[in-house]
């Protein structure tokens, strides 16, 4: 699935990290430039650009009134896709959502759900009948490495930016009022700190080439207040346990960084 | 890098029409050609409101021995709607709609391609609607030409679409979605602008053929229009005069 | 797709076409024999066989009770479907309906939806709840060429064969009275008419071997009181705009014909 | 080209069946073969108000490596209902119940091919039910064998089919869809009928040994019946005597 | 499909049973090794692991309420799934069943059905609305031949091993009491025995191999009280009339000892 | 061939889990090697009442070209849920959750397997669940591994996994299903036994960093014990000591 990377690039690129460097003249610990647009989708309830270097998300939030699962009746519906655009890659093809998109779907989803940010019992309508169902698309435009970041970054800010209707109910019937829009009952932020281990470094924020050599990848979501909500090791080869702690640490760092780029609440 | 065209200026105003154009006037049009890192070529199309990528990969070898032409490449487009790009959000993957879309896209901008020069290969051209306001499928082609020229794809011509139709009794230029929706006819049109010869062509509604003539005629002045902000997305991408 | 042509009958067709003849013996203008049978399958509501020379298509329309869209509360819902069956040609393979497959459904579809032939008010019942859903079925059987024509002949024919169940509404329960059978509210009709361009001339009713050479092809659907409603270019040449106001007048002229084969109202 | 069989004459009236039958009695039958243009072979089938058609291709190149067998032929078949031929309309595509009857179709149709002269190479019947009203896979069966024939396959003989089963505690040839819903048994049967051997042969409902063997001979000489219509549908297609 | 059998083996497997011998030391009329137990999935409603020598299905019941077919309205639902696993045989492949899987579940379903071992009338709930659905599901641990007889059995033991919620109707709600589980209401018991033509003898329960040369296959249904109530040829050779009569004697007789597998009413 | 393990008399009684555990307590477990004859390899597991089978094929050529690799051998997984293994009918099928535990499975168990001394070939596990109750991603790597060693796939050591998590303020090992469910966090981990590494981590639900160690070091704790039972197994099945 990753490019093929020849020997001798991923030699010289594990040398270069090695030595603390790496071939886009970043630091080890080191994001691309970001880039974070909100409410560019005016047909969406909310929306995100986010670009993390060339890698490139388009995020679409949107509502609907449906039924809750059987087994939670009293609480709103949340759903994550994503599609790997055959656009985004020469090797991605048009289908059904492979492993990839599932697995990037399911942990951008996870951190969200984990991590409590969203009250979904405040959307409920009628227990048992009718909830509010929020569904996140994410559009995957360009691929350049480190999707899982990108992701959980334009979904939270997609949420932020969601304005949905006021939905009241009376007699049993859903009232939904589209001239008064509010937003998304939100409990917290998350976003998730991506780090590879390539030679025996971690490195943050893997750009595409850097993803076809290394041994394997941490993914830790983080919360605003600091707790880590959701992991998501990644790659065929293993972790030492004082690797996963280093990374840690780094990502509660670095995901301070990630947190200023969000809206202003 | 960005064009807006607001020809508001251009003629009269004597339009009813619920945005307030004239009968002849197309919506804001930018246009960006090199958006995307990894495709060998794209572009970016807002309309209106609709909000139009495109990006091409190919020439390249065709792994699927069944539909490979001995003789020619072979453009393959895939049209799709993002979920959140509509009113109620829709289902991922293909449906009917695309999949007619897709093909007359395919069919429409073939003719200006030189496929011959590229036997057992193929031009894959991806359309994603992000945000669809009437007239995607035209949004689509145009900036999917704009994506194969970037992509340094050789043609004969840049095709370029744009619709026309019927509404409130009045043949116009470029149908809004409500138009294209309570209106009484449709007509999406796409030509080699040099040449003026027509390789999409859909009508449905109802129209006598003196309104048809008049509104294909409109179309192909909207083409004409348009191709002009084709070839600037171009030069602003290249340079050149 | 198409079966391929060797260069020389190209050739010699085209050849044919420039001096005003075919090599079926028909003249530019002429549609081959057709042949129109109602009331063939007795299980469905409405049917039609059709032969447009050895092309074959069994049409069924069914109708149900259901759900309108929701976009659409108050009027009855429509939809045609085809199926290229794999004994209807060698390279037809089974599986879901492939884009040929699609766009025939589609351009049929849209001749009977945008020339408002059904009037799919009357089969609202329940407003918002409960309307009559229409069911075009084409079965194509045998294809020699020239699908389009055949298929809008033919689901025409089936939908004025067509006798769907009195239904009235009694407490907001809807009583389906399968004794007194009535016709499907119709306002108008329609038939199309394809032109192939090859060489430089536009022949009517392209056979098999004439799509497998044509440059591009203009479908133009017609209702009785001479309005246009439909029009499909496939191929992958272009057309000149002469040529298609010329097609215009050949359909116009021509469809007076095939209206003839329908039932008389 | 259409022959019509009712038997009703042949036998005394001691039927209790709706539609009149004796309990060996066949219902009215057609068939003509070579009725379609493109296919290599086909015939077309009325029994009672069973309407099904039957197309061949091949032998031909098999193209699917996984499937075919070094040897012989492989003869694939795919039947399929329309989606109006019976009362609700069924939806397009295959679902378990045709899987199945394909499958037995082949298995019925496979003995008195030669597959053996055509290795590497498959050869395709196509089954469509345009109108069901009971008993249509063995209508698909016996259609298909004449198909076969008229696509010039070499055969050791012409398979056909015929069900028997219970109803109103009688044991009756060619059960009606009333028969086979609202009866006790339904036993579906194909043979050779040079040799009398059994190709095809399914039951469902309740039956005794003896009741079954009943049956079981109801339905041989139902097909023997069936066999004499398809050998004229052969003769009046390419004359002979 | 079947894995292919050298010609040699071919030979001498069909000497040896032409002198009533078998490769595994069987008669000709003799069963493998059965092993059969209930209750062995506790989250399902029924449950039974059968084994017929090396051959091994774990079976379930699982019941849930829900609408009756339209043309039948006031009995349950019934529904019977096979899964021929990718674990159970190196020639079978991952996806949606395929004809063979869908063989073995529908004549096991007939099997059932038709020989009204369900009293499908009690299963119904509220006539024309809610009713209870049973579905068996058969997952193919390990192919070693003759699935249809170990099919048949193990549904028949989960079926009797079934113990399904009260429920009751009270206002036009279903109450469902998990505390009171009550058996399947079951009229009569069924099992299936399968024979195998090879050469011109008839063998009992054939083993993979004997699949593999095998010119046919008869595969009968008997209820407790004898009735034959299902029957399914297989295999691209003919049988011959005495030969299937001679079936079903022994079938009669040896489905006499299944009927020993299953739990005592 | 079969094991129980209740390691409830090693630790002091200080839990309040709902099923009697301590803190650091397995729940009961039972590995056998060998227990299908058509696989290469397999393993039954039994571990509370998770019941879970695993298969193995291979090594075997690798027919889909488009994924084999020209150097190693390519490791796939497919982890299936029975249909009845939960307490609501479960669709048969894949589906998103069980998409990505068969990616992270293969990605669990391949560091372990000497894949580069079978070229252009695939070793195929299959995971069963026949019965699920909390952990059973886990249970299908700890039965992967020994249905690997059963089939004598060379590794360089039997991957084994174990969750730890947290409910009721309390960092557990082994979460049972209500633990998960309604539990703080869960931290399903496997590893290499002989060095430790982590060749599976995932976690969900809010922990600090501190809570997160514990949770680690106590899911490595109880993948100890378990891999003295997948060993056990494996020498119960081929005898040693």
């Amino acid at each position: 699935m990753q490019p093929i990377v020849p020997e001798i690039t991923r030699e010289s690129v594990t040398n270069l990290i090695n030595e603390g460097k790496r071939a886009d003249g970043r630091k080890l610990d080191q994001y691309r430039e970001i880039s974070l647009e909100t409410g560019v989708i005016k047909k969406a309830e909310g929306s995100a650009r986010v670009k993390i270097g060339n890698t490139q998300i388009m995020i679409g939030v949107k509502s609907q009134i449906g039924d809750p699962f059987p087994d939670t009746p009293n609480v709103g519906v949340f759903m994550t896709n994503s599609e790997l655009l055959p656009m985004a890659a020469p090797n991605f093809e048009p289908g059904p959502p492979d492993e990839r998109s599932v697995e990037l779907s399911r942990v951008t989803d996870r951190g969200i759900r984990e991590g409590k940010i969203i009250d979904l019992k405040k959307l409920a309508l009628i227990p048992g009948k009718k909830v509010w169902m929020i569904f996140i698309d994410m559009h995957i435009l360009d691929y350049d490495g480190n999707l899982l970041d990108a992701a959980a970054l334009g979904a939270m800010a997609a949420l932020m930016d969601a304005k949905i209707p006021t939905a009241t109910v009376k007699d049993d019937e859903v009232v939904v009022d589209h001239e008064n829009m509010q937003p998304l009952p939100l409990n917290e932020k998350t976003v998730m700190c991506t780090l590879a281990k390539i030679g025996n470094n971690l490195v943050l924020d893997p750009s595409l080439e850097e993803e076809g050599i290394m041994r394997a990848r941490i993914s830790i979501g983080v919360r605003s207040d600091g707790a880590i909500c959701s992991m998501q090791k990644g790659g065929e080869r293993p972790f030492e346990k004082e690797e996963i702690l280093k990374a840690i640490d780094m990502a509660q760092e670095k995901t301070k960084e990630l947190f200023e780029y969000l809206p202003k609440a | 890098m960005i064009t807006i065209i607001t020809n508001r200026d251009l003629e009269a105003k004597n339009s009813e029409r619920p945005d307030g154009r004239a009968y002849n006037e197309l919506r804001p049009l930018k246009i960006e050609a090199g958006v995307l890192e990894r495709a060998d070529g794209s572009a970016y199309l807002e309309f209106g409101d609709n909000k139009v990528l495109a990006a091409v990969y190919g020439p390249r070898e065709f792994h699927i021995r069944r539909f490979l032409k001995p003789n020619m490449a072979v453009l393959r487009c895939r049209y799709n709607m993002a979920p959140f790009s509509v009113e109620d959000r829709k289902r991922p993957g293909p449906d009917r709609r695309s999949l007619e879309i897709s093909k007359l896209t395919s069919e429409a901008l073939s003719p200006a391609v030189f496929l011959e020069k590229f036997p057992r290969s193929s031009i894959d051209v991806f359309i994603e609607v992000l945000q669809a306001e009437g007239g995607t499928r035209c949004a689509g082609i145009t900036a999917a030409s704009v994506a194969l020229a970037d992509a340094g794809i050789p043609m004969r011509d840049m095709v370029v679409a744009c619709a026309a139709g019927k509404a409130n009794g009045q043949v116009i230029m470029d149908l809004s979605e409500w138009e294209d929706k309570e209106g009484e006819a449709d007509v999406p049109v796409a030509i080699m602008p040099r040449t003026g010869e027509i390789t999409l062509l859909q009508m449905d509604g109802q129209l006598t053929k003196d309104e048809f003539e008049q509104a294909l005629d409109l179309a192909k002045e909207g083409c004409m229009k348009i191709s002009e902000e084709q070839k600037k997305a171009i030069k602003n991408r290249y340079g050149g005069d």
